[in-house]
């Protein structure tokens, strides 16, 4: 046994069992020949999962709006009063330095999109190369150096890796994003490893080989994009644990540097709740939960489209 | 498999032996029949050791286990100075330049291991030419090196000696001769100065100045003396933690009775706490001190609230809505004014925000448009400032806004100073920016520099929300972020941030000590860091610093501050006010501002047996 | 004949997947008699294991379930039977030996942990007692020295000795029916014969009624009496097994018995075996299900579902177009591939 | 013997391990941390006091000269005192790790626990109501933020707009009273946030489980839910569950819970590693992230004996 245990159940907690197995019901399946038609049916026959891509398609709109300025631009403002209740004019009052609430959690949404995206593309792509080389190379001094980053990783606190980060970079608004990216690597890297081990020796790989193509375009052209569904389920999965780290990280002071986000609202409530202030902690609270809940449902279908190995 | 019953119960066995290894030392609690005062602070002292006293906490801790030569009057206000360990005010000859002061005879220090036969010898005056030598000798890490820098003669030279001799790996010698600084002999001292230093007294009675015997200095080095106090205090440290200081009366304190009257006692102020009780009889009166440094709000609030835990508390700012009725005057909730004696207490220090006059975008240019361009953007900036806003936001509207640097509890406080820079006029300022040809567009960006908190950044945003209202594009006004205090301070002694907010807590009831932040030499990485340099102030400031206190120095003082005011080189000043709250069986009025440290050994407890609450 | 021991009648087992309800098992009747041995023949798929499961209530539910017929051991409905009940009769009353002795047996107990497990919860033994007990089936097992292994974790042995074990397990508590399924299918040759002769051996010093699930006509040649072929759920046809392999009806009995290698006479012709694919029984076709592999299939076929005809003495066969003879199945099957 | 040798040979194996954290995090949180100098020199310092406290500090070495400062401190196991407080880096840790401890912990046990019972029953009733009700309820657990959960249960059982049965925050332990008062809101607010996770976890390994060969079995001969559920099911999923455990407890051993010790104010070696960080204290970093090292590759040398133990399987090879 190596160090390249499932090391790391901090982040979403979601590592599976090497080798789930799925209930094999009699009878082969014809009719639906291309893998990814198939996945789509089955997707859109998932009435939960099809709720999530609703919701995450809605904030995504919102998002976007904040992006084109059609909404949520007041956000900084601070003419308003003082923890002002709901009215006509701050649909859902005001904060302490009379920051309408309604507007910041709007803004937030883009910020949340934008982390979220970030993290997600950059360390699901950092993941796939890596773990495909680490799988491609398997037994090799590539592999070895892979695993050991990984190894290490893994065996530094989350919290205080991304603090050490944010420190090291002396407060740069980048800083939570590089510490995210660099961490939530290693588990894309580690499924991407295990599938390119399976599929080199698999008959196409080994076709393609013979009919003289290049390792790395055998690598790049025709394994890693059967490692698709990982890198699309893991690509939301980081996506929702990038958003909820970011709460905990702008509590910790060490998230969002500009402009505001759902975990600045939640951390500006921590000096709230306690003299009756609720607002921003319900609002914030609310949005993202419906957010990262309806990802979580949206990134189960998706697996069980994409994995046919996955447990029900 | 019978194998695994053992196992389980070894692990069960394993996490109750952890889960009490969690739990604190409940030896603490003492004996009963003492009369034990718990404190509590807002913060941690990082040492007890007086070369590193530079903190309120760290200032209150060596309060009371060292003797300063001059203490501050318990009651009084303003804040007067009085003998502690000196047994009279100094001597001072005619030129302001030598000081001759007499130690009290027979005060010992606290029995230590430190000395050779375990028993604390008596106080000399070689003892605190030895704990200021120590400030100079670059191995003991002083952090009150600047109050004497340049001031006695020789001293400075003995700590290039001493430099020196670290590098080279050697002991200095704390034998050498000072000129300036010299024991007479066992009990009278002498200090000349350089030039006049009219602050010199008061620099004897900051924790920086506490007597340490050499002995203790040898035989816990200094590391040890971050944790172990040896002085002549009303106190004994008997265990200091960051969490945790517990003391035990020096039993063998010198006999000083309490003179009430000459401490400041005002019936119509103090009336109410029962402080008669003390008067003539000598501290200190409680046998035993803990010391709870909580930075958790709640958690001493709690605790505070609990009955039986912390005996002393500050309000916390978020219990202020409910615990307060009233914020001008203040009145307190009769749920707590029935249970616990209360007192508003401003700060000895304020806060304000700076502008760095260094950087050519906001401060001084060498091209005079330019520079009286930037000069009218400050003072724009400083109209657009709503200090009410942000009393009323962040401080519970209980601050006191005042221009200029000279906070009101020091003599040279003007109330007739024209507080036009602490009044809100847009209109003014916007006149002011068109005035000088300031537009939206050649605006410069304003860059704020503060630590990544829930505060500082609302801070900002609210600042940030003023310039917006001025004309200024939101992302013309930034922020710099920085993990954490250090590397902000760093940033702001290095000059490279444009503006901040910041605080300054008084070491001595005198303006010199908030002035000084503009005099030019005091420049970055010194406290002047607005890198404010204007000859006519750095002329008035060298003329007052020789001068003694009195009209014709205050005369000075305001127009040093009328100076400040018209550079626009700040935008300030507030000076917040705490509502201090202690338990009713508590005799004492207490004080957490660096100057106030002393009130502990006046603390008494009513002694009714029992501990319980009075009538 | 006596009554026997088990009675199928009309199960149906169906499945819930994500393309629709699916029939495992359609409507198969069929009787065991006491210490009778049964072959169970068919493709992989073909339901015979869905079957067996069945007999032992342990369809994985959901996705499937029994949704008719009847089972009755010995007289008793077992299909309404609660799952306490049911548990008694697992193991008791029927045991199962499964296809791979590798998996079937827990990897990380022992193998007295196992089987005085078993033994204990079907007769109240003690511990003691079941351990004892467990040796002595071991040793009926020719497991040459019981004490030697019987600490052991089934890792440590061999696949031979490893069904040996799990059929000592299943003797155990003395069955009144076995069901192998495939019980030698994963073992080399050698072994095979010897773990068949033991389960025939301890069948008659038992007296337990065996059904033999198997796909190969090879075995139920050498170990069974009477045999059934099933075709994707249902019941191609039964009889007894020398009928059957004289004279075989079904076309698709006819066609296993030609994919036979031992059996054929001449070494050097090519080994036929039955072309085309199972049908996706999600979307089944009407009429024979067989029909598109059939080498004799007629218009009739693929629009009506052939009923089950009693054929010879006490055999049935589900074809409208039953096969005279073997000869003339080849002749059709050379006919119809070309 | 053989767990002996295997042990040697696993810790020579784990150096490259220990070299790989120590350096990480000697760079990002020391060479490249917080600067305390301008904490420690006074109001108006000179530039020879500055210089002076940089090379107290070791700011004025160069990296590679530090870092085997530091590997010589970890060898020695003498990180020295505290720079903040002085206090000696091993009291430091004793003090803290035993509250982290005792603050994690059970909540680390209940939530594993509950996640294990609630995912066999999940498993057992997989597909029925009952699974869904529980695997539902998961992902609504999983969706919400740790620091929302905090907040929430600190307003509802410990502020006066919800229960105040409870402490807001603060650790003043004196007794088995005092520690189950203050322990409580934190247990809930661990367990809640790490039941989620935990059960989609053990769920899908006891599935896989029930899905094996010798499960059917087992019940092929009339074994008994309960029995089948916590003895089969259970010992065969282990590994899993060991793995899962095992490589938590270093994080919780070094980093306690850091948010919750930071919100609740409860002095674990979470919140002085923290501050550690956010100050520049570099002995205590060094000593946190040594222990840190030290204790992942014990971890991966335990979890590798413990899967010897549980599977007899696996040969320590």
């Amino acid at each position: 046994m190596s160090i390249n245990q499932p090391a790391n159940p901090g982040v979403d907690g979601r590592l599976g069992p090497d080798e789930p197995v799925k209930y094999k019901g009699p009878g082969p399946a014809t009719g639906l020949d291309s893998p990814l038609r198939k996945a789509v049916y089955k997707l859109r026959r998932d009435r939960w999962g099809m709720l999530g891509l609703a919701i995450v398609i809605v904030y995504a709109l919102i998002a976007l709006g904040v992006v084109l300025g059609l909404w949520g631009q007041d956000w900084s403002s601070t003419a308003g009063p003082r923890w002002a209740g709901i009215s006509a004019e701050h649909w859902l009052g005001t904060n302490l330095i009379g920051q309408d609430i309604f507007n910041r959690a709007l803004y937030s949404t883009r910020t949340a999109f934008e982390i979220g995206l970030v993290v997600a593309i950059l360390s699901t792509l950092l993941g796939a190369l890596l773990g495909a080389l680490s799988g491609f190379y398997a037994g090799t001094w590539i592999d070895e150096i892979i695993l050991w980053k990984k190894g290490v990783l893994d065996a530094i606190p989350f919290y205080l890796f991304v603090a050490a980060v944010a420190f090291a970079l002396e407060g740069n608004a980048w800083a939570m994003h590089i510490a995210m990216i660099a961490t939530f690597w290693t588990i894309t890297a580690r499924l991407v490893r295990g599938e390119v081990i399976k599929l080199k020796n698999l008959e196409f790989v080994e076709a393609a080989t013979a009919i003289g193509a290049s390792r790395m375009v055998t690598l790049f052209r025709h394994i890693l994009p059967n490692t698709l569904h990982i890198l699309l389920v893991q690509g939301t999965i980081v996506f929702v644990s990038a958003i909820k780290s970011e709460v905990i990280l702008s509590f910790l002071g060490l998230g969002v540097q500009e402009g505001t986000s759902w975990g600045l609202m939640i951390s500006e409530s921590t000096q709230e709740v306690l003299s009756g202030q609720f607002m921003n902690f319900i609002v914030a609270s609310t949005m993202m939960f419906i957010l990262v809940m309806a990802f979580n449902l949206f990134s189960d279908s998706l697996q069980d489209a994409l994995d046919p190995k996955k447990v029900h | 498999m019978n194998s695994t019953r053992p196992h389980i119960l070894f692990s069960g066995l394993a996490v109750i032996a952890m889960v009490l290894a969690g739990c604190s030392d409940p030896a603490s609690r003492g004996d009963p029949d003492q009369k034990v005062y718990r404190h509590s602070m807002d913060g941690s002292a990082t040492s007890v050791d007086p070369v590193q006293a530079s903190t309120v906490y760290a200032n209150f801790m060596v309060n009371n286990a060292y003797d300063t030569l001059y203490r501050y009057k318990y009651l009084e206000r303003p804040y007067a100075l009085t003998p502690n360990l000196a047994r009279d005010m100094p001597e001072i000859s005619d030129d302001g330049l030598t000081y001759t002061f007499r130690l009290r005879p027979g005060v010992h220090y606290v029995d230590d291991e430190a000395f050779p036969d375990g028993q604390g010898r008596e106080v000399v005056a070689s003892d605190l030419v030895f704990s200021l030598m120590r400030h100079f000798d670059p191995e003991q890490l002083s952090q009150g090196a600047w109050l004497w820098q340049g001031r006695i003669e020789g001293l400075n030279d003995w700590g290039e000696e001493a430099a020196e001799a670290r590098d080279a790996g050697e002991q200095p010698d704390y034998d050498a001769e000072i000129p300036g600084l010299q024991a007479l002999d066992d009990h009278t001292l002498q200090i000349r100065l350089t030039r006049p230093y009219p602050q010199l007294t008061y620099t004897l009675a900051q924790g920086f100045s506490a007597l340490v015997p050499p002995e203790a200095v040898d035989h816990h080095g200094r590391r040890g003396l971050q944790r172990h106090a040896v002085g002549s205090g009303p106190f004994q440290l008997v265990s200091f933690t960051p969490q945790r200081a517990v003391f035990v009366a020096n039993e063998d304190f010198r006999d000083d009775p309490v003179d009430l009257e000459y401490e400041g006692y005002d019936e119509e102020v103090h009336g109410e706490f029962g402080l008669e009780a003390i008067d003539g009889r000598s501290p200190p009166f409680i046998d035993r001190l803990e010391i709870d440094q909580i930075e958790e709000t709640s958690a001493r609030w709690n605790s505070f609230t609990a009955g039986n835990e912390i005996q002393y508390s500050t309000v916390p700012a978020e219990q202020a809505e409910s615990v307060l009725t009233s914020t001008d005057p203040v009145e307190v909730d009769a749920r707590y004014a029935d249970d616990y004696f209360w007192r508003a207490s401003p700060e000895a220090g304020f806060v304000y925000m700076n502008f760095n006059l260094d950087d050519p975008a906001i401060g001084y240019h060498e091209d005079p448009d330019q520079d009286r361009a930037n000069h009218a953007l400050r003072c724009a900036i400083r109209k657009a400032f709503d200090w009410e806003s942000r009393n009323d936001r962040f401080y519970q509207g209980l601050g006191d806004v005042y221009p200029g640097v000279i906070p009101p509890m020091v003599d040279g406080f003007n109330p007739d100073f024209p507080d036009d820079s602490i009044r809100r006029d847009m209109d003014a300022a916007r006149a002011l920016l068109e005035e000088h040809g300031w537009t939206e567009d050649n605006l410069p960006e304003i860059q704020y520099g503060a630590v990544s908190s829930v505060t500082d950044r609302q801070m900002f945003e609210q600042f940030r929300g003023w310039l917006e209202e001025l004309g200024f594009p939101g992302d013309k006004v930034r922020m710099r972020t920085f993990a954490n205090f250090g590397d902000l301070n760093r940033a702001i002694r290095q000059g490279q941030i444009m503006s901040f907010n910041i605080g300054w807590g008084l070491d001595f009831p005198d303006a010199e000590n908030t002035l000084q932040l503009y005099y030019g030499p005091n420049e970055a990485p010194g406290s002047n860091s607005a890198n404010m340099k204007n000859d006519e102030f750095d002329r008035l400031y060298d003329e007052s610093a020789v001068m003694q206190p009195g009209p014709d120095r205050n005369e000075i003082y305001n127009r040093m501050n009328e100076i400040i005011v018209d550079e626009c080189a700040n935008i300030s000043a507030l000076t917040r006010t705490r509502i201090e709250m202690w338990h009713q069986d508590l005799i004492m009025q207490p004080d957490r501002e660096i100057l106030g440290g002393f009130f502990v050994r006046f603390v008494d407890l009513i002694d009714d047996g029992q501990g319980g609450e009075p009538e | 004949m006596n009554r026997p021991l088990l009675e199928v009648d009309n199960l149906v087992i169906e499945f819930e997947t994500d393309r629709g309800t699916i029939r495992a098992v359609d409507g198969i009747s069929f009787c065991v008699g006491a210490s009778e041995t049964l072959g169970l023949v068919g493709e992989s798929g073909c339901g015979k294991s869905v079957t067996a499961l069945a007999l032992l209530g342990l369809i994985p539910s959901p996705p499937g379930r029994v949704a008719a017929g009847s089972i009755r051991l010995d007289g008793r409905e077992l299909t309404g039977l609660s799952e306490a009940r049911m548990r008694k009769v697992r193991g008791k009353d029927i045991a199962m030996i499964f296809q791979e002795p590798m998996s079937a047996l827990n990897p990380v107990f022992t193998i007295a942990s196992q089987m005085t497990r078993v033994i204990r919860r079907h007769q109240g033994l003690s511990r003691r007692q079941a351990r004892a007990a467990a040796v002595e089936m071991l040793a009926l097992t020719g497991i040459a020295a019981p004490l030697r292994l019987i600490d052991d974790y089934p890792h440590q042995l061999s696949g031979g000795m490893r069904q040996r074990v799990m059929i000592a397990m299943a003797m155990s508590c003395e069955p009144k029916l076995l069901i192998a399924d495939e019980p030698t299918t994963a073992l080399d040759v050698t072994t095979q014969a010897q773990v068949l002769e033991q389960i025939l051996a301890l069948q008659s010093s038992f007296n337990t009624a065996v059904i033999l699930i198997t796909h190969d006509l090879g075995v139920v040649a050498e170990t069974c009496s009477r045999a059934l072929v099933m075709y994707c759920g249902r019941l191609a046809e039964e009889g007894t097994v020398e009928s059957l392999f004289a004279h075989p009806r079904h076309p698709y009995t006819a066609g296993l018995l030609e994919s036979i290698p031992a059996l054929q006479a001449s070494r050097n012709r090519h080994l036929p075996t039955i072309a085309g694919a199972v049908p996706d029984l999600a979307e089944l076709p009407p009429g024979c299900l067989f029909a598109d592999r059939c080498p004799s299939a007629r218009s009739l076929c693929r629009e009506e579902h052939p009923r089950l005809i009693t054929s010879g003495r006490d055999g049935r066969v589900a074809c409208h177009f039953p096969v005279q003879s073997r000869e003339a199945y080849r002749a059709a099957l050379v006919q119809w591939e070309s | 013997m053989e767990t002996l040798q295997y042990t040697l040979r696993k810790l020579i194996t784990g150096l490259p391990l220990l070299f790989g954290v120590t350096l990480i995090s000697f760079a990002l949180m020391v060479y490249f941390g917080p600067d305390l100098t301008y904490e420690l020199v006074g109001k108006n310092p000179t530039q020879e006091q500055i210089e002076r406290v940089q090379s107290e500090l070791g700011y004025d070495q160069n990296f590679l000269v530090r870092y085997l400062d530091y590997v010589r401190e970890i060898v020695t196991l003498d990180f020295g005192q505290s720079f903040s407080t002085g206090e000696p880096v091993a009291d430091l840790l004793a003090r803290t790790v035993p509250v982290s401890l005792a603050l994690t912990l059970p909540g680390f046990i209940l939530g594993n626990l509950l996640g294990i019972l609630l995912a066999q029953i999940a498993a057992w009733n997989r597909s029925g109501w009952l699974d869904k009700l529980i695997m539902g309820g998961a992902v609504v657990g999983m969706s919400i933020s740790f620091l929302v959960v905090i907040i929430a249960a600190q307003v509802i059982f410990s502020s006066s707009y919800g229960l105040n049965w409870f402490p807001v925050r603060g650790w003043s332990v004196y007794s088995l009273a005092d520690y189950l008062y203050h322990v409580a809101v934190p247990t809930l607010a661990l367990v809640f946030v790490s039941l989620g996770y935990n059960t989609r976890f053990y769920r899908a390994v006891f599935v896989e489980e029930m899905s094996r060969d010798h499960i059917r079995t087992a019940r092929a001969y009339g074994t008994p839910p309960i029995p089948l559920m916590l003895r089969d099911v259970l010992k065969n999923s282990l590994i899993p569950i060991i793995t899962r455990i095992m490589f938590s407890i270093p994080m919780i051993i070094v980093s306690g819970s850091l948010l919750i010790e930071s919100y609740f104010g409860i002095p674990g070696v979470g919140k002085a590693t923290f501050d550690a960080i956010t100050t520049g204290d570099q002995p205590v970093l060094k000593a946190v992230v040594s222990l840190t090292a030290v204790l992942f590759v014990l971890v991966l040398i335990i979890n590798d004996i413990l899967y010897k133990w549980v599977d007899p399987r696996v040969s320590l090879k």
